[in-house]
C-alpha cells in the first residue's frame, strides 16, 4: 500500500502552487488518488508558502505529518518543516541555504524563529539552515542536496534562453528530482508538466528541459530510485479539482444566472473558476430543446459584500438561480441582506468559505469558526438553511442541492465550506460526479401566476407559489406584510407571517432525506461516537481506521444539516452513543454548543484546533486518546 | 398612449404628510409610465427605505421594496437577470447618498440601464428629520439640535463624476416637466439619474416650496446638454460644469448632462457574452426534463486528466 | 389602592405623544408612579397612534389590558380599541365620528378591517364607529361624547385665535375631559401642559384654555365626579423620562466622550436626547478639578452604520469612552465591526434597541428577537459582552457599567434594550438614579505607556496595558497579531492571542457581581421558575403577584448578563427550580435554547409572543397558567 | 527637519513585490512626516485592507490597520477624539473607491483635517488581481478573465465633487515630489485627498511605469489651484475642471484644487462647542475620584418634576 506524503516549500510567487500542481498531476498520472493543499501567507510575495500532498491507492482524506519527503526551496522552508519529515525520509535543498542564519531570514515570523533557534540551540546546533538540516540528518533524514544555480545554468543552456527566463523553473528542478527519488518515472513528469502548462509551449520546453536535467544529476549522483508502482486508477478519465473548483461547476451544473462577488480569499477563487466558464456553447440538440445556444452566466464583481447580496437577491427576484460567494468579512457585511431575503423570502445561495477570524484575522488560513454566526446572522428571528459540506464530492452535489432548496423553501441557502476545502485537490472519478444524482427542483416557481397573484399567500406549508418579477403585478418587501407584499403593522397578519416562514423550517426537516441531515458512519456500537461537520469528514474517517489499530472503536456522526437543526436525528443517534466527542476546528466549541442546545447531549469532549492549519489525522486520534484519558478540552496545534 | 395613468395607482393608502413635494414625484411618475406605455408587471419599481421608498407600494408594477440605501444593488440584480424590463429606483437622499453612497457611485462606473429618482429633501424623513447629505452646512431645520455642520453634496455633479450617462434636476411640485424628465430618463439606455427637489413640508422649515420657488429655472433652449461623441464633451463641458454646479441663489432643472455615446452594461454585457439578451438568466431554461444541461467532463476540461 | 389605565388613540401626527406626556405628568403631580408607553407606526402622519399608560401608588411593571378609560381622537381609535375598555370604563370620543364606516378609514390595516367587521357582524352591530360604540356601551363602558368642533370654536374664541391655529388643541379638550372624568383635579392637568410646553407660552395659554374648556363641558353633562386620591409621591424632586432618556444621560453621566450614530427607530431618539445634552456647562468647582469648563461630547451622525462602528472604534482607540446605537438593521451592517473590536480588543458600547425583525420588519414595534444574532455577531470566535437591562433603571446604570467592562475588559459591550423600553416613561425618584453607586473604572488604560510599549501583552488575565492612540508608537490591527501588534500567521502566536481573548471573558465571569449576571426574584421554593430578560422583568413581576392571587408560587430567574453566560449561576439557580418556563419575545424561543445549551436545563414550556406589542402582565399569568397546564409553547397575543 | 526619515522606519520586513510602486509612496510619506517633524507617537497612520493597507505596519506611528474600506470612519473617530493628532489614511482604490466608496464622499462633506493617500493601481492587489474602480473599461490585465466592462471612476473629480478641500495626484515612482504633496496635504486643514498613481507590476500589465511615464506630467506655474474667496471659485474652477477631467493621453500632477475658504469639521465642532478643543473626547478626564462628573438632576432639568 502505497501512502506517499509531500511538502514543497518556498517563497511565495516561486512557484510553489505549480509545483504542487505538477506534483499532484503525476502522481494522478500514475494511478493514485491524491489530496494535496496549499499553506500561503496573505501575501503576494515572499512570504513563506508551502504544498502538502498526499497519494494513496484508495482515497486520502486528510493531510498528515511527518511526511515522506520535503523539497526546500529555500532557507526558511528547511527552517519551517525541519521537524516535519520521518526518519528515513528524503530533504531535497539547495546546499547554498546552508550557511542562511535564522535571523537573516526577513518574511520568516519572528515568533516562529524565537522557537526555531531555541531548538537548534538546545541541540546544540548552529542556528542556520544548515543547523537545521543537520538535525534532520541526525534523525535519519537523507539530504539530497541540489546546486540549483549550477543546474538553472544548464537549464538555460539547453533551452538557450538567457538564466533570467529561465529562472522560473527552479521549482521544477527541485520537485523533478524529489518526485524521481520517490521513484516516479520522468515521463509522468513530463506530462504533468504539459498539462499544467497546457498552450504554453515554450513554458513547457523548458520545464521539460528542466525536469531533465534534475532527473540526470540525481540519477548520477544518488543511483536509480526504485520504481514507485503504479496505482490502480490508470485508464481512467478523472477529474483533479479543488473545492472552490467543484463548488463553481456545481452552480453552473445547477443552471446558476447570476453570481455577484466581492474579492476575497478563499472565495474569489471560485468566482474565478466560474467566470472562466460563465459563457458555454450548447451542442445542437441541447441548444434546440432549451431555445438558446450559448449559455452565459452573468457573473459581477460588485463594489462591496453589500452590494453583493441585495444584486444576488435582485436577481433571484427575477427569476434567476442566483448566489453570491464570500467568506467570514464579507459574510458580516450579508447579514442584513441575510435578514431580507428570510423576511422577503428570496432563493439565494451564498456560498460562506470559512477562513481564520475573527475579522480580518489570518485570510489564508483555516478554521470552521462561523457556525454559529451563520446560523443566526441577521437581525430578528432568521431562520434559514445552513448545509456544511464534508467533501470535495460533498461541495459539488451540495452545491446544486442548495439551489434546489432555495427555490423549494424559497429561502436563503448558506453552504458552508472552509479554507482547507477551498484550496485542497483532490482526484475524482467520473461516477462521483454523477449527473443521473442530479434533480432541477425549482418548486413552487409559478411562470404564469395570473390576477390577483399574492406573493405571500398563506399556505400550510408556509410555502407560496413563486412568480419572478417581471410576470405579474406584486409587491416585495422587507417589511411585514400581508399576503399581497404590502406592508402591514397589524398583530395577528404580523404573527401570521411568522408562524408561515416557521413552517418552512419544519417543511425543510419533514423533506429532505436522512443522508442531507446526519450520516452515521461506521459501527453504531461503537466505543466512542465522534461528532462534526464540514471538511473535518475526510480526516476523521481516516483517523477512525487508525484508532481501530489502536483498538479504539469509534464512529463518526458527521452533520450536515446545521440549520434548521435536526435535532430527532441527531438525538435519536447520539441516544446509543457511548461516549461523544466534537471534533471541531474553533474556539468556542460551538458545534459542541449547538449539539447540547438541541438534543441536550453535553459532548463529553471537545477536540479542537484553532491555528488555522488543517487538522491532520494523527491530531484527531492524539485528540481522542487524551479524551478517553479524561481530557475535557484537547486543543492540537499541528501544522507550520 | 394607450393607458390611463390611473392603471398605475395600487390600491393602497398613500402614507405621506398633507402637501409632501413626493405626491408630485409620485403622480409624475405615474404619468410618465402611462405615456410610455409600460405593462404594470414588466415595469419594477425598486423603493429605498424613507418616506421616499414607499412610492413601490403606491405604484402598480412588479415591485421591490429593497433595504435602506440597497435600492441600487437591488435593481442591478434585477435588471441583470431581465434586461427587458423597465427599471426604477426610488430613493431619498439619506437612502441614496448617505447609506448608499457607494452604490450610487458604483452604479456610474456600471452605466446599467436604470433610471435612479432622488426624493431630495435634505432631510431623513421617515426617522423624523435628521438631516440628510443634501442640506447645507449651518442650517437648523427644527430636528436638529444645532446647526448642520456637514456640508451639503452636490447629487448632479456626483452623479456626473460616478459616470452616470443622463443628469438631470427636477422639481416635485412640476409634475408635467418632471414627467417629461423620467420619460427621457426611462428611454435612456443607460443609468439616469434625476435629481428631485422635494419639499418636505413636516421637516424642512427651511428650504421650503418659497425657498425652492425663488430659486429654480429651467436651462433655456440654447442650453445643450447632449454628448454625441467625444468632441462634443470636450466643447460642451465648460457650460455643463456651470449648470452641474450651480446651486444656491439659481437653481437650474432640466436635462442637465446626457450622455448619447457609452454602451449600457447590458451591451457591454452582450459584447462579451454574444446571446446573453436572448435568453436572460431570469427567464432561461436552466433544466431539461429536470436534468441539467450541461455535464461537467465536458465543460470543464481543464480540470480532467486522463490518466 | 389605585390602579389606573388609559389608553389615548388617535391619528399619528395629532398630538398623541404630547396628550400621552400631560396625562403621565398630570398623575406624576398627583403623586402616582407611572409607566406609559407609545404605540405608533412606522410612519409620519394619520397611521393609528396610541398611548398606553398606567399608574399606581407603587410602581407598575407592566401596562395592561382592559383599561378604565379610552380616549378616542378618531373613528379609527373606536374601531381599533373597542375590546379594549373594563366594563364601568369609559370612552371619550367625538359623537362625529359615529358614521364613519370601517371601510372608509384609510389608514386602517385591511386585516384589522376585517376582523373589526367581522366582529361587530357577528353582534349584529353596524360596521361603523357607532357599531363600536354600542358594543362598548352594551359591556357596561360609559360613553362620553365630546363635540369638539364646536369646543374648538370655543377655544378659538377664548385664546382669540383663528380655528386652524387652536384645531391642535384637540388632544388636551379629550385629555382633559377624559382625565377630570377619572378624578384628576384641572389644576394638575393645567400644571402638567405648562411642563409639557415649557418656553411656549402662546401654546401653553390655548391649551390651558381648552383644558378649561374640556372640563367645564363634562362637568355640565356629567356632573361632579369623585377626586382621584392623591398618590403617595408628593413633595419630592423626581424625574419622568423613557428608556432612550436614561441610557443616553447614563452615557454622559459615564464620560462618554464620543456617540456615533445613524438616525434609526428605535435608537434616534437615545441619540437625540444626548445631542440635546451633548454641551455641559460645570460648574466652578469640577472645573477646577476636571481641568475645563465645557464638557462637549462629538455626537456624530454617519453616513450609515458601517461608519457608525468604525467612527466609534476609532474615537475609543484614542481614549474617548466612545459608543453608538442603533436596532437590528443597523446592528446587521455592524458585524464586520464587532469581530474587529474583537479581534483589535477595543472598548466601544453599542446600545442595541431591538424592534421587530427580521428585516425592516415592523420599525416601531418590539421584540427581543436579536439575542442570538448579537451574542454571536460577528465572523469568527467573537466572543463579547452582552448584557440586558430590565427596566428604567437598570438601563440607567448598565449604560454607565457597559463602559467600565468595555473599558476593563477591552471588548465590545453590547447593551440590549428595545423599542418597548425606548420609548417607555417611567417616574423615577432621586435615590434610584444614585450617583454614589456610580464608579468610573477605565480599567488598564495607562496614560504613559512609556517605551517599547507593547498593546496586545500576553498577561494572565488576557489583559493588556491600554495606551491611547497618540500617546505611543503601537500597531493596532484586526489581523491576528503577535503582542507588539504586528500582524503575524504564526500558528501558536496565532494560538496564544486566540486564548488570551478566551481568558478575558473567563474574567468577565470572575469578576462581575451576581446582580450583574442573574438575578433571582421571590421565594426559591416557588413552585415554578420563570426565567427571562430585558423589558419583560417589570411585567413577570407584576404577574407573579397575580399568580399568587390564584394560588400559583413563581419565582423569577431574571438573566441579565447573556454573554459570557453565567452557566454556573444560572444552572445552580435552576437546579432547585421545580417547573422552569421561559417567557421571552421571539419566535424561536432564543432565550430557552441559549439555557439549553449552556445549563442543559430543557425549559418545561416556553411563553412567546411575536406581535410586535409589549407583554402584558395578564398574558404572562395565562402564559404560565396554560403552561402548568401542559402546553408546551403558548403563544400570547394581546394588543393592538 | 529635526528627524531623519529612518526615524520613522518601523522594524518590520516590507512586504510588497520587488518594483511595486508602494515602496515609493512609503519613502514620500517618510520623508514627509519627517520633514513635518511629527513625532511618530503623533502621528496616526489608519490603513484599509490590501497591499497598501500594510503601509500601516511600515511606518513607525501610532497606527491603526483598519477594516476593508472603513479607514476613513475609524480616522474619523480618531481624529475627532483628539484633534491634535496628525491623522494619514492609507488605502488602495479597491478600499477607498470600491467598498469604501460611501465614506470616501462622506468625508468631503465633513472635511475633517485628515489626509486621505490613494494608492492607485487600478487593481485588487493583495487579492490577485481582480479590477480596482479605477482601471479604465476594456482593459483585461492579466488576472481577469474578459475585459474589464466598468468604467474607470475618477478619484480627483470624485474627490472635488465629494467635497474635499485639497486635491492632488502624484505619481509612486516621484519620491520627491510626492513628499511635497504630502507635506502640503498633512499642513492643510481639512480633508485632502491625493491620488497617487501606482503601478502594480505583479497585477497590473497594462498601466506599467512606462504607461504612466508617457503620461503624466505636472501642472505648470501658470496653473493656480488655489481657492481663497468665494470669487475664485467662480473665475478659476473652468481651469480646475479641465485638470480635473483631463485622464488619458496626458494625466496631470500635481496640486489640482486647494479651497482654503473652508473651516475643517474640527473648527466646525469648536463653534457649536466652544472649548472642545481644548478639553477633547480621547484626553479629558471624565472622573474625579472614580466618581462621574455630573448629576442627572441637574443637568437633564427636562425630564426633571418637582411634584
Ligand atoms: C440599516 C438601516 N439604518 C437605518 C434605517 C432607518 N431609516 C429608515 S428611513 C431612513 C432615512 C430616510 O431618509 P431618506 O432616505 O432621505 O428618505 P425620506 O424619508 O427623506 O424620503 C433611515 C435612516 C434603516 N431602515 N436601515
Ligand atoms: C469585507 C471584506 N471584503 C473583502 C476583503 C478582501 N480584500 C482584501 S484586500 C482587498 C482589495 C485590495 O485592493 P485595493 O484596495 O485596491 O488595495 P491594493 O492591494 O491594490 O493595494 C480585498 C477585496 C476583505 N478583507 N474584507
Ligand atoms: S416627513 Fe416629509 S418627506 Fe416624509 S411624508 Fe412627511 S412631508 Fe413627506
Ligand atoms: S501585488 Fe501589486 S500592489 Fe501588491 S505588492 Fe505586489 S506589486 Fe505591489
Ligand atoms: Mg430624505
Ligand atoms: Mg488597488
Amino acid at each position: 500500500m502505497t501512502d506517499l506524503n509531500i511538502i514543497i516549500g518556498g517563497p511565495q510567487g516561486g512557484g510553489i502552487e505549480s509545483a504542487g500542481q505538477i506534483a499532484v498531476k503525476s502522481l494522478v498520472l500514475k494511478g493514485y488518488n491524491i489530496l494535496g493543499s496549499r499553506e500561503y501567507h496573505s501575501n503576494i510575495m515572499g512570504a513563506h508558502s508551502y504544498y502538502h500532498l498526499r497519494a494513496k491507492e484508495d482515497k486520502p482524506g486528510s493531510l498528515t505529518l511527518p511526511v515522506d519527503a520535503l523539497l526546500a526551496l529555500d532557507a526558511e522552508t528547511v527552517l519551517t518543516h525541519y521537524r516535519e519529515v520521518r526518519p528515513g525520509g528524503i530533504v531535497v535543498y539547495d546546499p547554498a541555504v546552508k550557511a542562511t542564519r535564522v535571523d537573516s531570514i526577513q518574511p520568516m515570523a519572528p515568533p516562529l524563529k524565537e522557537r526555531v533557534k531555541k531548538d537548534l540551540e538546545s541541540r546544540g546546533l548552529p542556528t542556520t539552515a544548515e543547523g537545521a538540516l543537520k538535525a534532520m540528518e541526525s534523525e535519519g533524514v537523507k539530504l539530497v542536496g541540489l546546486p540549483l544555480k549550477a543546474m538553472l545554468r544548464k537549464v538555460s543552456e539547453e533551452a538557450k534562453a538567457p538564466i533570467a527566463s529561465v529562472s522560473k523553473t527552479v521549482n521544477t528542478l527541485g520537485l523533478s528530482a524529489m518526485l524521481y527519488m520517490l521513484g516516479v518515472e520522468p515521463g509522468y513528469i513530463e506530462k504533468a508538466i504539459s498539462l499544467q502548462f497546457a498552450g504554453k509551449e515554450k513554458v513547457i520546453r523548458m520545464n521539460v528541459a528542466a525536469a531533465r536535467i534534475a532527473v540526470e544529476y540525481v540519477r548520477e549522483v544518488y543511483g536509480e530510485p526504485e520504481v514507485l508502482p503504479d496505482g490502480p486508477h490508470k485508464g481512467k478519465v478523472r477529474m483533479v479539482a479543488s473545492g472552490n473548483d467543484l463548488v463553481a461547476m456545481g452552480k453552473i451544473v445547477a443552471g446558476v444566472g447570476f453570481l455577484s462577488y466581492y474579492p476575497i480569499t478563499p472565495s474569489s477563487d471560485e468566482a474565478l473558476y466560474l467566470e472562466r466558464h460563465k459563457y458555454v456553447k450548447l451542442d445542437d440538440g441541447m441548444a434546440e430543446k432549451v431555445g438558446y445556444d450559448r449559455l452565459s452566466v452573468v457573473a459581477v464583481q460588485m463594489e462591496d459584500e453589500l452590494a453583493s447580496i441585495n444584486a444576488a437577491i435582485g436577481a433571484a427576484l427575477a427569476g434567476a438561480r442566483s448566489s453570491t460567494t464570500t467568506s467570514g468579512p464579507g459574510y458580516s457585511l450579508m447579514n442584513e441582506g441575510i435578514s431580507l431575503a428570510v423576511e422577503a423570502e428570496v432563493p439565494i445561495v451564498v456560498t460562506l468559505w470559512m477562513r481564520a477570524g475573527p475579522s480580518t484575522g489570518m485570510p489564508t488560513r483555516t478554521g470552521q469558526q462561523d457556525l454559529l454566526h451563520s446560523i443566526f446572522s441577521g437581525h430578528g428571528d432568521a431562520p434559514k438553511i445552513v448545509i456544511a459540506s464534508g467533501d470535495h464530492v460533498e461541495a459539488f452535489y451540495d452545491a446544486i442541492k442548495a439551489f434546489n432548496w432555495a427555490e423549494i423553501f424559497q429561502s436563503p441557502v448558506i453552504h458552508l465550506l472552509d479554507k482547507y476545502l477551498a484550496s485542497a485537490m483532490a482526484s475524482l472519478d467520473r461516477e462521483e460526479l454523477d449527473l443521473s444524482k442530479v434533480v432541477i427542483d425549482r418548486g413552487k416557481l409559478v411562470d404564469n401566476p395570473g390576477e390577483g397573484y399574492l406573493r405571500y399567500k398563506i399556505t400550510e406549508d408556509g410555502i407560496s407559489p413563486r412568480a419572478r418579477i417581471g410576470d405579474a403585478v406584486m409587491y416585495m418587501t422587507g417589511l411585514e406584510h400581508t399576503e399581497d407584499g404590502k406592508a402591514t403593522e397589524d398583530p395577528v397578519a404580523r404573527e401570521q407571517m411568522m408562524f408561515k416562514r416557521e413552517r418552512k423550517m419544519r417543511k425543510v426537516l419533514e423533506v429532505l432525506p436522512e443522508e442531507d441531515k446526519a450520516v452515521l458512519y461506521g459501527d453504531p456500537d461503537a466505543d466512542v461516537t465522534l461528532v462534526s461537520f464540514g471538511s473535518t469528514k475526510g480526516v476523521i474517517l481516516d483517523a477512525m481506521k487508525m484508532l481501530e489499530g489502536k483498538g479504539v472503536k469509534a464512529n463518526f456522526l458527521q452533520i450536515r444539516l446545521l440549520s434548521p437543526f435536526p435535532e430527532d436525528l441527531v438525538a435519536d443517534i447520539l441516544s446509543s452513543a457511548k461516549k461523544v466527542i466534537t471534533v471541531e476546528l474553533n474556539l468556542m466549541g460551538q458545534l459542541a454548543f449547538l449539539l447540547r442546545a438541541h438534543t441536550g447531549v453535553k459532548p463529553d469532549s471537545q477536540v479542537i484546533k484553532v491555528n488555522g492549519r488543517p487538522i491532520y489525522d494523527y491530531e484527531v486520534v492524539e485528540g481522542v486518546l487524551k479524551a478517553l484519558d479524561g481530557a475535557g478540552r484537547v486543543v492540537v496545534s499541528g501544522g507550520s | 398612449m394607450a393607458r390611463s395613468w390611473l392603471e398605475y395607482k395600487a390600491p393602497a393608502w398613500v402614507q405621506w404628510c398633507p402637501g409632501c413635494g413626493d405626491f408630485g414625484i409620485l403622480n409624475a411618475i405615474y404619468r410618465a409610465v402611462a405615456e410610455l406605455d409600460i405593462p404594470p408587471e414588466r415595469l419594477v419599481v425598486v423603493g429605498g427605505i424613507g418616506c421616499s421608498g414607499r412610492t413601490t407600494f403606491y405604484v402598480k408594477g412588479s415591485n421591490a421594496h429593497a433595504l435602506h440605501g440597497r435600492a441600487i444593488p437591488m435593481a442591478t440584480g434585477i435588471k441583470l437577470a431581465r434586461p427587458e424590463l423597465t427599471v426604477i429606483v426610488a430613493g431619498g437622499d439619506g437612502d441614496l447618498l448617505g447609506i448608499g453612497g457607494g452604490h450610487f457611485v458604483a452604479l456610474g462606473r456600471r452605466n446599467v440601464d436604470i433610471t435612479v429618482i432622488l426624493f431630495d429633501n435634505a432631510v431623513y424623513g421617515l426617522t423624523k428629520g435628521q438631516a440628510a447629505p443634501t442640506l447645507p452646512a449651518w442650517i437648523k431645520t427644527k430636528a436638529l439640535t444645532s446647526p448642520n455642520i456637514h456640508d451639503n453634496v452636490n447629487p448632479v455633479l456626483l452623479a456626473f463624476s460616478a459616470g452616470y450617462t443622463f443628469v438631470a434636476r427636477g422639481y416635485a411640485y412640476h409634475t408635467s416637466q418632471l414627467k417629461e424628465l423620467i420619460k427621457t430618463a426611462v428611454r435612456h439606455k443607460g443609468a439616469s439619474f434625476i435629481d428631485v427637489l422635494q419639499p418636505c413640508p413636516t421637516y424642512n422649515n427651511v428650504m421650503t416650496n418659497k425657498w425652492y420657488e425663488e430659486r429654480i429655472y429651467y436651462v433655456g433652449e440654447d442650453y445643450d446638454p447632449i454628448i454625441r461623441t467625444r468632441e462634443d464633451f470636450k466643447e460642451k463641458l465648460p457650460a455643463i460644469m456651470e449648470k452641474l454646479l450651480e446651486f444656491g441663489d439659481r437653481i437650474p432643472l432640466g436635462i442637465l448632462y446626457w450622455d448619447q455615446t457609452k454602451d449600457s452594461f447590458e451591451e457591454r454585457l452582450e459584447k462579451i457574452m454574444p446571446g446573453y439578451m436572448q435568453a436572460p438568466p431570469g427567464t432561461r431554461r436552466i433544466s431539461v426534463d429536470g436534468r441539467p444541461i450541461v455535464d461537467p467532463f465536458e465543460v470543464f476540461k481543464d480540470r480532467v486528466i486522463v490518466t
